[in-house]
């Protein structure tokens, strides 16, 4: 009990939450627009690894930090864009479009790395986003070290959930995209674009799926290693529903998952040997099916998800 | 009441689905206050035209013109919703087009501001309450679309359309789902707006309606123009004619010979107590050789009744008896063994599998029977064979066995139901909203059949919120209000008002009421 | 003259082909980007790819030995998909299939020889099917999201194997390294060429196909499936038992995943280790979805991609590219054979058709 | 002109710290004009055995790998091709007459850089973040913790496995963890670790490589393993003809300057330099054995 006190009462713990969370809140954002306009993106896992080394191959090369996050974007953009062309305007299965985008992104980004620094054997390195200390307010007793040792990134994805929110629910955008992935006819039928807000959505939403990569070599860290996203993208898929598709509640979910992995971090290291540890890792995948299947019921699926849409055609 | 330049009109459209011309060289032209009523069978190419007049399809032939002002009139460019719409065009699809996850306001709005302006609710959720106290189309704004019934979406529908101004108001088929009363007071509201200068087009099969509301009727048949009527000129026989190009036999109806009860409902609980769609301790039976008529506004307790009936259900409490045994497990199956046949209400949701072959349609409810299937393998022959048959004799218009039965028109499908049903000579059916968006000509062979397994010596159970329908199939009725049923006896006893106060819930016997 | 896409009825079998060919040839241009990019010759590699995968006995047997797991898996993600079932654990389930297969064939459990082989099978079989049925349940009763929670038990699953092979299952012998106790020589499956890779798994996975085609398209089982994949509350209505016959669809997808792991087990590594499966579970997807959820055309897809990625593998050592480049010639022919897809489905054809005078 | 051919078969990528080392001395060898050095990396181990089937059938010389998730086939590979010579890395004895195996036995330094960290910790207290639980990462860490408790008894560790070799933000967060739960030095056998280190103004003991330049001010000393004595007498012998099934692993020991400790003596101090500067000595005169321990370490209590 003492354990969980200590670890739950530390400013660390949360600190640390946050941060393991913040490559998850872009990924979830990112894969919330796609869905809610009615296209699911299994091409995150891939678009992280793009926006991983996109993002810190162009710092690497001198670009500044925030011309490296907006390479990474547009990375995630491009990618996001062929997904869009795929199942948007050729119908296609969403779900091997996706499948062979993070094949092609994770296959083209290593094909690239290796390609472009061919005779490296130990990662070379980038100065990253440092923590951000707003006007001292890290001496802040707990909030301070729990916020103002995150670096700008993390404050990037806090304010894009409150952006994505707002556009989602406030804006004539959010309220067609909504519209798009419940019931493409009704957005025919008011004048609007399916295949336009469908596109849009895809590719906005990838951008932010790249940016998550983009976080973890310019602010958790500072080289790209292959195979470093390692499974992060797929969580995110996890984390929308558990979100219900919404933007408060998939920063809640990866904010949870970033506290149980904290945790689970902290306890094996606490008390080791007691069962292996990979209970300790299977704990954040067992807990999300869990809560998945607790939420389940009340899930509000966008009803056109999967479903492509062509015009002229009954549906 | 019209004036001089019309406010919408279409010249020579011609629309093709590959070999098939679903238009061809369609002229129309309406005018300010006048409500155009469009009629024709099944698959006439009445959806398709408002569809290219919308829109929502490009017309390989022809123009549609809009008035812009004095006796100018633009074209419209083909294949964009979003210059009908700002040219005044609002459409009330067949099937709706609303996104179920927003409000009734949120949908109107929808596409009628800057995509990344905001702050602009307010003055909408204002324009929108001055229409709905101009026009009498009271609905909930703020309730989720998935939350309103199918009365209050209609509303949104055309609420979406006065909300751009629109001056031609096009609705395909609005009343198909509708009740009796509510349609009621769409046809007042349609006349409200046509006084106030709007023009309407409207679709459908009930001819009452269209005697009741329309000036002008433009019938269409097989994609042709197959003629134009002025209202008060024409009546059934006459509008008939030009939709079927023949005269339609009117279904006669003989007294029949009650056997015993098939079907008894004793004390049958089913649903949440309390709850309108629920059923409360009802007791009925099917007696052999009747049609019973389940009149009732939808949503008081019917597809719990058909639920039970198809086998999908079986009592929280009471008991229902088949042939005098209960029936204790939900088994459409054993059902359909037994000798039941069941009509779906939603016939092309629950009644066929679109993409699997008609004859596969026509057999699946007893594929693991000895006929069509042996140690587990399909026996496609025998399927085939009996498709073949069914086809032809129940007249189901398709390419053939092995066509895809989505490629079917709601009346074949609707054939195609029956000829799975009937050909078993079943002791007890049931038709829900057996003849729903059926044309004229598909709504007499159908009830022609079911009259014809009466006389056979079924019990039939006919749902249905069309009371001609009823008065026209039934031997007696049952009312059904929030969850109840009343017997209100023998059909001849009847008339359209008694049966309409029991369905709004007034609890008078047949001998009160009588007196 | 403008042109607009119509849906095509029906595609004969003559334009599926001329399409795949298509695809796989417009997909050999793009490899030509990165092949330039790492400075070889693009006309050389094509040579030398067709070679890696097809060019000898032993080349044949490698793209025929890495298409045994993928033909099974494609055929799980198949029977699932036609159902609308939609299983994105088969790496899961072929760790369980392996799993059960060393449980059974390692020793714990003393069988004849003759019943070895059936016993570890079924095992396999049984223990991927659970491993989907679970999920399925889970849906039906709570409405749970198939895709997701199957996508997550990828990851249990693999981190119980390895705390197994680290735990209970360890090889002593291994020397530390993380494996299971090996397979009895009896629960081992035999090469079908001596001294080459290619093993009886590929005849498991040749008759599942066949078997598969067989209960989609004649038994009763396969047109229940079919109604409840494409219209499950017709179905329901018409008496098919929704529920039931989702589980069968579960048992045999997740029991052809397990299969592809019994294979990889008794047929190539005659252990366990969590390192078993380089996605092949995920490939099953690609496979089925190729060969347009046909259980024929996917083994024709395994073969497919299995040579893409043994012949691009082949080709990057022999021209000095790196070896990722063996991936990337697989997405983009994957990618390039989805939007050939594209074209089974619809037909060009001119937007105002005038009738000839 | 005829070079000898080697190929190196990686199941990681080249990156990886302890291929890294034997890349980068097969590199060095190449630019020499030794040999010719051919290599393909991230190879599954389903796919292991055909690479190297590929590369023999090539023609190469000598190959060198890792046989650790794939002995069977690669003995039956080299049993195959008896004209080729095999360097693999293996748990396994190697195997008459071409399959040579070798390990990166580099306990001895790490036992070193153990003692200087036992010395040096002033809340007692060492975290280790590992990959996975393999008996080439768990025997360092088994002689780093001897190292640090024969110099103070009183130490205890956290031992947590990230099950990646390459997430270095979860090995950095894991690092974070132990430093919160009172860590003062970090034991780095993953990337990620020494920046957790680096950024709490702690020290960290580097593993296999020399990071000391990247981090300046917090590696306190490195364990280092140097893959030119075992490649470079690898190729000798193929060269010479002379090559056999022996186990190369002994030239990863410190008396064949396969490995050594590298100590940063401004951090760690005269005391604790001098203390493992002695064990070192009696190391390279026998007259002291690091044990080896390839069990799963844990973290004490
Ligand atoms: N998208 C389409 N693709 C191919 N054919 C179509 C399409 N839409 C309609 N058709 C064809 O056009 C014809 C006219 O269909 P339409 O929907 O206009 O009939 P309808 O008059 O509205 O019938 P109903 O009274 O049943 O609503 C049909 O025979 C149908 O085969
Ligand atoms: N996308 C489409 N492709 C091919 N044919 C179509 C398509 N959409 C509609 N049709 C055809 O249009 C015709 C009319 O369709 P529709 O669904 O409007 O029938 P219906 O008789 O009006 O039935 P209901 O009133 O129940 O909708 C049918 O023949 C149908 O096959
Ligand atoms: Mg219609
Ligand atoms: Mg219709």
């Amino acid at each position: 009990m003492d354990v969980l006190f200590d670890i739950f009462g530390s400013a660390n713990f949360w600190a640390a939450a946050i941060r393991i969370a913040t490559p998850l809140i872009f990924g979830v954002l990112g894969a919330l627009i796609c869905e809610r306009a009615g296209v699911l993106n299994l091409g995150i896992e891939g678009i992280f690894v793009a926006g991983a080394m996109a993002g810190w191959l162009a710092v690497y090369l001198g670009a500044g930090l925030w011309g490296g996050v907006l390479v990474a974007a547009l990375t995630g953009a491009a990618f996001g864009l062929l997904h869009a062309f795929l199942t948007v305007v050729l119908g296609l299965s969403q779900h091997v479009s996706g499948i062979g985008i993070t094949l092609l992104a994770t296959s083209a980004s290593y094909f690239t790395y290796r390609t472009a620094l061919p005779d490296v054997s130990s990662p070379p390195r980038i100065v990253p986003f440092q923590s951000l200390d707003l006007a001292g307010l890290s001496d802040l007793p707990f909030f301070g070290p729990v916020l103002f040792s995150q670096t700008a990134l993390t404050w990037l994805a806090l304010l894009l959930v409150a952006l994505v929110a707002f556009v989602l629910y406030r804006t004539p955008l959010g309220l067609s995209i909504r519209a798009v992935g419940d019931n493409p006819a009704s957005v025919e039928a008011q004048g609007l674009s399916v295949i336009g807000l469908r596109i849009g959505a895809v590719v906005v939403g990838s951008a932010l799926m790249a940016l998550g990569g983009a976080f973890l070599t310019m602010s958790a860290f500072d080289a790209f290693f292959f195979g470093m996203v390692n499974g992060r993208g797929w969580i995110c898929i996890a984390l929308v529903v558990f979100a219900s598709w919404q933007p408060g509640k998939a920063l809640l979910g990866a904010l949870l998952f970033g506290a149980f992995d904290a945790f689970q971090i902290r306890l094996q290291a606490e008390i080791g040997q007691v069962v292996p540890g990979q209970v300790f890792l299977m704990l954040p995948y067992l807990l999300s099916i869990l809560a998945l299947v607790l939420v389940a019921r009340k899930a509000d699926y966008p009803r056109a998800l999967l479903q492509p849409w062509t015009k002229g055609q009954r549906h | 009441m019209t004036s001089h330049t019309p406010l919408l009109s279409l010249t020579d459209i011609t629309k093709r689905f590959g070999t098939l011309i679903a238009n061809n060289a369609i002229s129309l032209d309406l005018h300010q206050g006048e409500i155009l009523a469009l009629l024709g069978e099944n698959g006439a190419g009445k959806t398709t035209l408002m569809n290219i007049l919308f829109g929502h399809y490009v017309q390989d032939e022809g123009t549609v013109r809009v008035a812009a002002g004095g006796d100018v009139m633009t074209t419209l460019p083909p294949g964009s919703p979003g210059a009908a719409l700002a040219a005044g065009i609002g459409m009330v699809h067949q099937h709706f087009t609303l996104a179920e996850n927003l409000s009734g306001l949120d949908n109107i709005r929808l596409g009628t501001e800057p995509l990344l302006s905001f702050g602009r609710r307010h003055a909408a959720r204002a324009k929108v309450e001055k229409i709905i106290t101009e026009s009498g189309l009271d609905v909930d704004l703020d309730r989720r679309v998935d939350g309103l019934t199918v009365g209050e979406k209609q509303r949104v529908e055309i609420l979406k359309a006065l909300y751009r101004d629109a001056r031609v108001l096009i609705l395909d088929e609005p009343t198909a789902v509708l009740t009796p009363q509510e349609a009621e007071g769409l046809f007042a509201v349609l006349r409200r707006l046509a006084a106030n200068g709007l023009g309407v087009i409207f679709i459908s099969h009930k001819l009452g309606e269209v005697l009741a509301v329309s000036h002008r009727i433009m019938v269409l048949r097989a994609g042709e123009q197959a003629g134009e009527l002025v209202t008060a000129q024409a009546d059934r026989r006459a509008i008939a004619d030009l939709m079927v190009g023949k005269a339609v036999a009117e279904v006669t109806r003989t007294p029949g010979a009650r056997g015993r009860a098939l079907v008894e409902f004793q004390s049958v609980s089913l649903g949440k107590p309390g709850h309108r769609a629920a059923l409360h301790g009802v007791s009925f039976d099917l007696r052999a050789g009747e049609v019973v008529g389940l009149a009732g506004v939808s949503g008081n307790g019917q597809s719990a009744i058909a639920a039970l009936i198809s086998g999908l259900a079986v009592p929280d409490s009471g008991t229902m008896r088949l042939y005098g045994d209960p029936v204790t497990r939900a088994d459409p199956r054993r059902l359909v063994a037994a000798g039941v046949a069941r009509m779906p209400e939603d016939r092309q949701h629950d009644g066929v599998v679109g993409t699997m072959s008609v004859a596969d349609n026509i057999a699946i409810e007893e594929v693991r029977s000895p006929g069509f299937s042996r140690y587990g393998f399909i026996d496609a022959k025998a399927i085939r064979a009996r498709a073949t048959a069914a086809i032809a004799a129940y007249d189901v218009r398709c390419p053939g066995p092995d066509a895809e039965a989505r490629l079917l028109s709601g009346g074949n499908v609707q054939k195609l139901i029956l000829a799975r049903v009937l050909e078993r000579a079943p002791r007890v059916i049931l038709a829900n909203q057996p003849t729903r968006g059926l044309d004229i000509g598909a709504q007499a062979e159908v009830h022609r059949r079911i009259i014809a397994a009466r006389d056979r010596g079924a019990a039939v159970l006919v749902i249905s919120e069309d009371l001609d329908e009823l008065f026209a199939l039934s031997d007696r009725f049952l009312v059904i209000h929030a969850g109840e049923i009343t017997d209100a006896g023998p059909a001849e006893t009847l008339d359209r008002a008694t049966v309409g106060l029991l369905m709004a819930g007034q609890t008078h016997t047949p001998e009160t009421l009588a007196s | 003259m403008s042109l607009r896409l119509e849906p095509r009825e029906h595609a004969p079998l003559g334009l599926r082909l001329l399409v795949s060919l298509l695809a796989g040839a417009i997909a050999l241009l793009f490899v030509a980007i990165p092949v330039m990019a790492a400075g070889a010759n693009p006309c050389e590699a094509y040579v030398l790819m067709a070679q890696g995968a097809f060019g000898s006995m032993f080349a044949l047997s490698e793209t025929l030995n890495r298409a045994t797991p993928l033909i099974l898996t494609g055929l799980a993600a198949t029977v699932a998909f036609r159902a609308r079932l939609w299983n994105i654990g088969a790496e899961g389930q072929l760790y369980m299939g392996a799993l059960a297969a060393v449980l059974v064939g390692s020793g714990f459990l003393q069988l004849p020889g003759p019943i070895m082989i059936p016993a570890i099978m079924l095992a396999g079989f049984l223990a991927g099917g659970l491993m989907m049925v679970v999920p399925t349940m889970l849906k039906q009763r709570f409405g749970a999201d198939e895709v997701v929670i199957t996508l997550l038990l990828n990851f249990v699953v693999i981190l119980f194997i390895q705390m197994l092979i680290e735990g209970p299952l360890k090889d002593p012998l291994s020397m530390g390294w993380p494996q299971s106790v090996p397979l009895l020589a009896e629960a081992k499956f035999d090469k079908l060429v001596p001294r080459l890779r290619t093993h009886w798994g590929l005849i498991i996975g040749l008759v599942s196909a066949l078997l598969l085609w067989l209960m989609v398209k004649k038994t009763v089982l396969g047109f229940e499936i079919k109604a409840v994949g494409e219209n499950k509350p017709a179905a329901r209505f018409a008496g098919i038992p929704v529920d039931a016959t989702m589980l069968k669809v579960a048992l045999i997808s997740g029991g052809l995943a397990g299969l592809a792991g019994v294979g990889e087990v008794a047929g190539v590594k005659g252990y366990l280790s969590a390192d078993l499966s380089p996605g092949f579970g995920y490939s099953g997807i690609v496979v089925a979805m190729l060969a347009g959820l046909s259980p024929i055309g996917s083994v024709l897809a395994a073969i497919f991609i299995a040579a893409v990625f043994v012949g691009a593998d082949s080709m990057s050592r022999a021209t000095g590219i790196s070896n990722y480049l063996a991936d990337l010639v697989v997405a983009l022919s994957l990618l390039c054979v989805l939007v050939g897809s594209f074209f089974l489905r619809f037909r060009l054809a001119p937007a105002n058709p005038k009738v000839e005078a | 002109q005829d070079l000898l051919k080697v190929a190196a078969i990686w199941t990681v990528p080249v990156e990886q710290q302890w291929a890294s080392r034997l890349h980068n001395a097969l590199v060095a060898a190449e630019e020499a004009g030794e040999i010719d050095y051919v290599y393909s990396e991230n190879i599954a181990n389903t796919d292991y055995e055909r690479v190297m089937r590929e590369y023999a059938e090539q023609g190469v010389g000598l190959m060198v790998g890792e046989a650790f998730g794939v002995e069977q086939p690669a003995r039956t590979v080299a049993a195959d091709y008896p004209e080729i010579s095999f360097l693999m890395g293996s748990s396994l004895p190697p195997v008459e007459p071409n399959f040579a195996t070798f390990d990166n036995f580099i306990h001895e330094p790490s036992y070193l850089t153990g003692i200087i960290a036992g010395m040096k910790t002033e809340t007692d207290r060492i975290g280790m973040v590992g990959g996975y639980a393999i008996p080439e990462v768990n025997r360092l860490m088994h002689a780093f913790m001897a190292g640090a408790l024969s110099v103070n008894p009183d130490v205890k560790f956290s031992v947590s496995f990230i099950n990646s070799w390459y997430d270095p933000p979860k090995a950095k967060e894991t690092a974070f963890a132990m430093v919160d739960a009172g860590a003062d030095i970090l034991y780095a056998e993953r990337f990620g670790v020494s920046d957790a280190a680096k950024e709490r103004g702690i020290f960290a003991v580097g593993n296999v490589i020399d990071t000391a330049a990247d981090y300046p001010g917090t590696i306190l000393a490195s364990a280092l393993w140097h893959g030119a004595p075992m490649i470079d007498q690898a190729i000798a012998d193929v060269k010479a003809g002379s090559f056999t099934a022996s186990d190369y692993g002994i030239y990863a020991f410190m008396e064949y300057g396969g490995s050594s400790m590298v100590v940063d003596e401004a951090l760690a101090g005269p005391e604790a330099v001098a203390a493992a500067k002695a064990v070192e000595a009696k190391i390279l005169d026998k007259s002291f054995v690091v044990e080896i321990n390839d069990s799963e370490p844990s973290s004490t209590q």
